[in-house]
């Protein structure tokens, strides 16, 4: 790989950690937003939705990092979209094996996964640079980050949508559930929620760190 | 109207359950190319213009599948056939229509592969639309995903004179609009019932 | 503001525009009245649009009034002439009413003296070819009273491709408090119409229309008694509304045509000139004098003893003041009207060619509208519906705060502005439109001129 | 007087300003809002005080609040946001909880006009941006209705109005069987209409003795309480024309096809809340175009969607989404129709 | 050139052989492994699908031990075998005495945001609808869902009255939703305050199926009985 102009990276703590905070491919790189969106009504769908795309994550980047060295660069990005086509068809089969309502709930989203930005990105921009043990703790990071994220707003949405928490009552009969949590604009306003109080919480940092520095 | 007549597919998909602001499918794109009002055009007409094509390409290959109870390939065929397919269109356009390729041509590859495409391809196919049910269907989410990023792209320009807080962000930003935009268009709801 | 019936009203006037409070009961009834010489008149020697005059005269020099004393520099300039009897005391940088200090002529007034023009040279326009008046009324150092202080010389030799058919003359005067154009209409109407028989000779226009508002109707009449026979010559009356006066503002209200974005009246076969302009050279014409005083409102709530004067060029700020009184202890001092004029920032600026107006507004005034500019633009479209050039200045001004200056120019057509302030008079946030707008434009010139430099 | 000391004040042009300012127009529509909420106090009792008072409050104190978190100098004092809380407590149902129009409040204030920058910046109507809000998130409180004129309205709250915070409304059957014994429909004269095919009688809409929310009741009341606006100047009555005269004509056009099924434009124009929308909605101008050409398609757009999500939405009342959809397509509607500068060279010139 | 493209010297290409062995041997693993997973995946599937389909007919004809699908086609009765449940339309529930309970079938109209799809339980004997249970529908929660959670809604099926007329051709009474608190016909459905138009939507889903069904079903009644060989 000597045209690479990024060398393999070496093992560390970072190549897990970047993938659930530096770099969330939700909050950070906003990428894959449509099912981020669509299926996190609920608590339940973002975990089985993350863990989906996790598992597509994983399998794609060692497969992807193990062919690293066979696929003709020409003919890569065919290659690696084959590949997550064909974990995505087996994921959309075992859920539908698992749970048909589940499967109802996630809808066209799981086998959406395959043109799911985060996947094919990671493929590109690191499995096919890196040791197979590296895409592999690359990928476990990145699934996490985005199932966490997924996590966020399931949880926001679910408990002031429905009321409840992985379809576990929370307030009782008489809580008013906020319905439009549960619906498409609920999406778009919990994740702009999020990323508000995210650049609230930095700013915050940011201001109490130029005043540590200018009492020092 | 009935659900199976096609104004009524068309109407669906662009007004009732937009697919951008009620189905979530091409957020990457819509939230990536809604700055300027003329791009968003430009994008608008490209997403049409792709649709029709996977659309038409989605249903022949389906047809084929079912024929040779080949089902459990359709993901794998549909996104290989739309992408070099749309690539096929693509070498065509720059061909014969410089003009028109330098309008649209940049945002082809962006667009071959999102979502929205292979979104619409999988609908069509679930709820077993005819050749010309997917026509309109294509229009119809086509036509939608070019008003929700017009309309974005408007709000995001008028924006850019304002004084939002520094605290929103850019992504932040749009989301809220978009939260609004979908809040909207859920007046539409049972339009033609 | 949201006007819906406009399209039905009979045309006469341009569409847009504002209704602000005339005021110019404190002045439109007093005739014009000399005021006394100031011991020491300052003369810019750039009080006009051009390149500035050479003096022709040395420090400790005596000069009789009437007399030239400094020469035009090139065609896109024009001579001076003393303002009264006296003797040259110093020739340096003096403040102007413009800000920057520029080379003056500072002349000692003899207090003694009769002050009377003895400088007499009689001449006959009827005899003289086009290019020989030209050159005349350059020699009397007119230039445009009407604010612009455009050599008026130099609208007479319109380019060689347009020919001018209809000479209009501007006696709108739509700025409030002032009265001057009035007062002149009212008072000199001979001089008025040779002065305008000059004008149509040297650019060979068979026809032309005096054109004022409908606010003067006094004026209309003194004119319409001394009007040539021929019918050559007409005075009509427009509606009164800001701002009426601009050339082409008025090109719409008396001859319905829109003259073109970027070009001169000539263009459209008109030549527009201010009245007191038009008089002035008819005066002074036929003697071969040249300007030394001019017709100046003096006016505003901050002045006890508000008229019309004939004011020596040069004359200084303060002197005037001293000499008519004024309420308060601190004013703003504006050199022109309330739309359009500039304040001036020390009471040593003299006044010059182009100001017929010096109007005294007290801080209290001004305190009262300070209130207004606190908010953001909320799109009320009421500056739309103001701008005489139909732009938006909504959209201008947003981008302007956010220093968009290329955007403005080649989306909003900024340069089309003229800076009325019809806009900032309307705006109900209280956004300093116009000033946005001047910024922008000269931010817009450097920048041109800067790549200009750099490419050469 | 000598000018020696004088003080000389640099100033720049035009010195002199004429203009009501925001402060004093705002001041103006709360005045021409009042009539309005007081005639909705004496149809439906404390219940609507108390709800006028939990939306203006709130809005106040959002705004006042997040003005001090971003250390920005409170603009509660513009009027504006009062405007913002009347308006939003017209819209909402008389019984509607409070703590649910407090919620209403903060969202139409705090994502519909402080996330994008405060007034002037927001790009839709807030009380609007509210009212969605609300519709989505407490759909049943929002299509609960109760009869005006209740005997015992101004010492008696309407039950649902006192929920507790988070909880859902109890029933308020009951109690609409104790004011209404004679069997009170529950239902606007709108849903009447789209759903039973029920027309009510045009007075009573011009009059406003019909059910419905807070402030959509007295057609007429609002029609004039607007044309006070329209005499000081302060509203732009081409907005509100533009919308009534097309839902006027595209009632009209299904009427003459089917008298039966659509009702005629009289009824349309003065029910719901056409009348409120058009006249103190629609009229908002930060989320209206500016341009001249502009205004009039934008007032002609929500007359059209109006009618048509009237007729052939699943919704009864489409004024709310119809302004907000124009709102959101006015800066399109403001950049096609910039007006034709003075002077601007013919088409064919400019290449 | 005629194009404006600077045109850039692309790398030397692999021969396109390598190219296609290369994709080629992708393309087949990819196979193979979802071929492997639907052979795994498949009965499952078949059966999570059937017994989602039980689920709901036990669950809209609660007294019924058994279901027998039948196929309703052309005006003539058939019965299907357990396994060709995805071409029924037509489902018997017995009780332990193999007595029929009732016959599920569904039906479908345009709600608020979608279509609603509903499985509904006939009881031939009342000859009334006894219930029915939302296979399928986008209806907002807590508003258009209710209509399989409100109790006063639930009320109307007790039965619900769909007799045919005196021909058997037609329903006697067409099925209609009326206002909150207006019921007063055995075949009206007292519909949900705030939710009116899914309330329309269940009634109009009875009365186009059942229109269309009824007649056939009670004219080839016989042919419904109990799957044999189940115990
Ligand atoms: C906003 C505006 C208002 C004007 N109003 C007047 C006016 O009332 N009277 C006038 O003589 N010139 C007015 N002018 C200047 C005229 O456009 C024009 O330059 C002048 O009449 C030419 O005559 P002059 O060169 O003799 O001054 C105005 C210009 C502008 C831009
Ligand atoms: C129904 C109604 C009630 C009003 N009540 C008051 C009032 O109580 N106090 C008041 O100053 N103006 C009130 N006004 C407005 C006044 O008539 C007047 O127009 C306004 O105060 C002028 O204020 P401005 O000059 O600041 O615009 C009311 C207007 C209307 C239409
Ligand atoms: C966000 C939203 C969601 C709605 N969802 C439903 C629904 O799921 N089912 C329904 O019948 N009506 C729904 N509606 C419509 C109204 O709640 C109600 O049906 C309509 O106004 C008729 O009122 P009525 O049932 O009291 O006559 C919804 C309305 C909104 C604004
Ligand atoms: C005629 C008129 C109508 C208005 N209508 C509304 C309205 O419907 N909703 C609202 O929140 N503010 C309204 N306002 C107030 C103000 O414009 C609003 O608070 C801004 O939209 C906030 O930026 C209105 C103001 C005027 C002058
Ligand atoms: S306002 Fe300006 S243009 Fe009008 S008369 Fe006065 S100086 Fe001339
Ligand atoms: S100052 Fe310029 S923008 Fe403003 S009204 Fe006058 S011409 Fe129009
Ligand atoms: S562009 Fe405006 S400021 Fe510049 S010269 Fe022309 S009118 Fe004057
Ligand atoms: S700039 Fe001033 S007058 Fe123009 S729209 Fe904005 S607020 Fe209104
Ligand atoms: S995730 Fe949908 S377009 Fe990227």
């Amino acid at each position: 790989m000597a045209t690479d102009p990024r060398a393999p990276e070496p093992l560390s703590l970072a190549t897990f950690t970047q993938g659930i905070w530096k770099e969330n491919p939700v909050f950070v790189m906003l990428l894959g937003l449509c099912p981020v969106l669509a299926v996190t009504n609920t608590a339940t769908n973002a975990l089985a939705m993350g863990l989906a795309t996790l598992f597509v994550l994983l399998c794609s980047g060692v497969l992807v990092s193990l062919l690293r060295k066979v696929i003709p660069k020409q003919v890569r990005i065919a290659c690696y979209i084959i590949i997550i086509a064909t974990f995505v068809t087996i994921v959309d089969y075992a859920i539908q094996a698992i749970s048909l309502d589940l499967h109802r709930a996630l809808g066209a989203f799981i086998q959406l996964i395959v043109v799911n930005c985060v996947i094919l990105g990671r493929a590109e921009s690191y499995a096919s640079k890196n040791t197979v043990i590296n895409a592999f703790v690359n990928a476990l990071g990145m699934g996490v980050g985005f199932t966490l994220a997924l996590l966020c707003l399931g949880v926001v949405r679910e408990i002031l949508g429905f009321g409840t928490l992985f379809a576990i009552e929370l307030f009782g009969a008489s809580f008013q559930p906020w319905a439009v949590f549960a619906l498409p604009p609920g999406g778009f306003f919990a994740l702009a929620g999020w990323l508000f109080l995210f650049a609230y919480i930095r700013k915050r940092r940011a201001a109490a760190q130029s005043e540590e520095t200018h009492v020092a | 109207m009935s659900p199976d007549s096609h104004a009524f597919i068309f109407l669906n998909a662009f007004l009732i359950n937009n697919f951008v602001l009620a189905m979530f499918l091409g957020l990457c794109p819509f939230l990536g190319v809604s700055g300027k009002v003329k791009t968003a055009w430009n994008m608008g007409l490209a997403v049409i213009f792709v649709m029709i094509v996977s659309s038409v390409c989605a249903f022949g290959i389906n047809h084929l599948l079912v024929r040779y109870n080949l089902e459990f390939l359709r993901l794998i065929c549909y996104i290989a056939v739309i992408a070099s397919a749309v690539q096929l269109v693509e070498m065509f356009v720059k061909k014969f229509s410089p003009a028109l390729f330098r309008t649209l041509g940049i945002f082809l590859p962006l667009i071959t592969t999102n979502c929205a495409i292979l979104g619409l391809a999988l609908f069509q196919t679930n709820r077993e639309y005819d050749f010309t049910q997917c026509l309109a269907f294509s229009l119809g989410a086509g036509a939608g995903f070019t008003l929700a990023l017009v309309l974005m792209a408007g709000l995001r320009e008028k924006l850019e004179l304002a004084d939002v807080p520094d605290t929103v962000t850019q992504a932040a930003l749009s989301l809220m609009i978009a939260g609004l935009l979908s809040l909207t268009f859920m007046g539409f709801a049972g339009l033609g019932g | 503001m949201f006007d819906l019936l406009s399209f039905l009203r009979p045309s006469g006037t341009f569409s847009h525009g504002i209704h602000p409070a005339e005021n110019k009961h404190y002045t439109a009834h007093m005739p014009i009245r000399r005021l006394p010489f100031a011991p020491e008149l300052v003369l810019p020697l750039s009080q006009h649009f051009g390149a500035p005059s050479e003096a022709i005269v040395h420090p400790g020099q005596e000069v009789v009034r009437g007399e030239p004393i400094a020469k035009a520099n090139g065609f896109m300039s024009v001579p001076l002439h003393a303002p009264a009897t006296g003797r040259i005391k110093r020739i340096e940088l003096m403040p102007t009413a413009k800000g920057p200090r520029t080379p003056s002529i500072i002349l000692e007034v003899y207090p003694g003296d009769s002050q009377e023009v003895r400088y007499d040279f009689p001449r006959d326009y009827t005899t003289m070819e086009p290019a020989d008046i030209v050159k005349a009324v350059q020699d009397t150092g007119l230039v445009g009273l009407g604010g612009a202080a455009f050599p008026t010389h130099v609208k007479l030799s319109p380019p060689k491709e347009h020919k001018v058919h209809t000479v209009l003359l501007n006696g709108c005067e739509c700025e409030p408090f002032l009265t001057t154009d009035h007062r002149v209409m009212l008072e000199y109407p001979e001089d008025l119409i040779r002065g305008t028989k000059i004008l149509m000779k040297a650019l060979g226009a068979e026809r032309a229309i005096i054109g004022t508002e409908e606010n003067k109707m006094d004026a209309v009449a003194a004119i319409q008694a001394v009007l040539p026979a021929d019918g050559s010559i007409e005075v009509r009356a427009v509606p009164t509304k800001y701002p009426q006066g601009a050339e082409k503002m008025l090109a719409k209200a008396l001859m319905g045509v829109e003259i073109p974005s970027g070009s001169f009246p000539s263009s459209v076969g008109l030549g527009v000139f201010n009245v007191a302009s038009t008089a002035e050279l008819g005066a002074l014409f036929p003697h071969s004098q040249g300007v030394i005083e001019r017709v100046v409102t003096v006016t505003g709530p901050g002045i006890e003893k508000p008229g019309n004067y004939l004011v020596p060029i040069g004359t200084p700020i303060g002197f005037i003041l001293d000499q008519l009184g004024f309420a308060g202890s601190a004013n703003t001092l504006i050199m022109g009207g309330p739309m359009m004029g500039g304040s001036v920032s020390s009471l040593e600026v003299p006044m010059t060619k182009g100001s017929g107006g010096l109007l005294v507004l007290t801080e209290q005034i001004l305190e009262q509208q300070h209130e207004l500019s606190t908010h953001p633009c909320i799109s009320c479209a009421q500056c739309l519906d103001a701008c005489p050039m139909h732009l938006n200045p909504s959209q201008l001004g947003k981008l302007a705060y956010k220093h968009r200056y290329e955007d403005m120019q080649s989306d909003f057509h900024l340069m089309d502005c003229f800076e009325c302030g019809c806009c900032s008079y309307v705006c109900p946030s209280g956004i300093p439109l116009v000033q946005y707008f001047r910024i922008a434009k000269s931010s817009l010139r450097e920048q041109a001129a800067r790549e200009r430099a750099a490419a050469s | 007087m000598s000018t020696a000391g004088h003080k000389v004040v640099l100033h720049t042009s035009p010195h002199l300003r004429e203009t009501p300012s925001v402060k004093v127009i705002m001041r103006n529509v709360v005045w021409a809002l009042l009539p309005i909420v007081a005639f909705s106090v004496y149809q439906f009792g404390i219940s609507v005080l108390a709800l006028t008072f939990v939306c203006v409050g709130t809005c106040i104190g959002v705004e006042h609040v997040a003005c001090r978190l971003s250390g920005k100098q409170s603009t509660v004092n513009d009027w504006s946001v009062t405007i913002t809380g009347l308006l939003l407590a017209l819209t909402l149902p008389p019984g509607f909880p409070l703590w649910m129009a407090a919620v209403a409040a903060i969202a139409g204030v705090g994502i519909g006009k402080l996330f994008f920058g405060g007034l002037g910046y927001n790009i839709m109507n807030p009380a609007l941006i509210g009212r969605a809000f609300a519709q989505a998130a407490f759909t049943a409180p929002m299509t609960t209705w109760v009869p005006i004129m209740a005997e015992d309205r101004f010492t008696q709250f309407i039950p649902s109005t006192l929920t507790l915070p988070f909880l859902r409304p109890e029933s308020i059957q009951p109690w609409l069987a104790s004011v209404a014994p004679d069997g009170f429909s529950g239902a606007t004269p709108l849903a009447l209409m789209k759903f039973e095919q029920v027309p009510t009688e045009s007075l009573s809409l011009l009059l406003g003795s019909t059910a419905g929310s807070a402030g959509e009741t007295s057609a007429l009341l609002i029609m004039l309480c607007g044309a006070y606006l329209v005499y000081r100047r302060m509203m732009d009555v081409r907005i509100t024309i533009s919308i009534l005269v097309v839902a006027a004509l595209t009632t009209t056009v299904f009427y003459l096809i089917n008298p039966d099924t659509y009702p005629g434009p009289l009824f349309m124009l003065c029910s719901g809340g056409m009348m409120l929308g058009a006249v103190f909605m629609a009229t908002d101008m930060v989320a209206s175009p500016v341009t001249p050409l502009g205004v009039w398609i934008y007032g002609g757009l929500i007359g059209f969607i109006t009618i048509i999500i009237r007729l052939f939405g699943g919704l009864s009342e489409g004024i709310m989404y119809a302004i907000l959809l124009a709102n959101a397509c006015s800066p399109l509607i403001s950049s096609v129709t910039q007006p034709r500068r003075y002077g601007a060279p013919s088409k064919k010139g400019t290449g | 050139m005629s194009d404006e493209t600077p045109n850039v010297t692309a790398p030397a290409l692999p021969s396109s052989r390598k190219l296609i062995t290369a994709l080629a041997a992708i393309a087949m693993i990819s196979g193979l492994l979802v071929a492997v997973t639907f052979q795994v995946t498949a009965p499952v599937i078949k059966k999570n699908q059937q017994e989602a389909l039980e689920r709901a007919i036990f669950q809209v004809l609660p007294e019924a031990t058994v279901a027998a699908n039948f196929q309703l086609e052309g005006g003539q009765l058939t019965a299907l075998t357990a396994e060709q449940f995805a071409d029924a339309n037509v489902f018997a529930g017995f009780n332990a005495e193999n007595q029929l309970v009732g016959v599920a079938m569904e039906g479908a109209a345009r709600g608020y945001q979608d279509v609603v799809r509903i499985l509904y339980a006939y009881d031939p004997a009342q000859e009334g609808i006894l219930g029915f249970t939302v296979l399928q529908s986008s209806e907002t929660p807590g508003i258009g869902d209710k209509v399989e959670t409100d109790d006063a809604f639930l009320a109307n099926f007790n039965p619900l009255d769909a007799r045919l007329n005196e021909a058997g051709d037609a329903l006697a009474n067409p099925i209609i939703t009326v206002k909150n608190g207006r019921k007063v016909n055995p075949w009206e459905i007292d519909g949900i305050s705030g939710a009116t138009i899914t309330s329309t939507a269940v009634a109009n889903a009875l009365n186009e199926s059942a229109a269309t069904m009824l007649p056939t079903l009670m004219a080839n009644q016989d042919a419904l009985v109990a799957p044999k060989g189940t115990d």
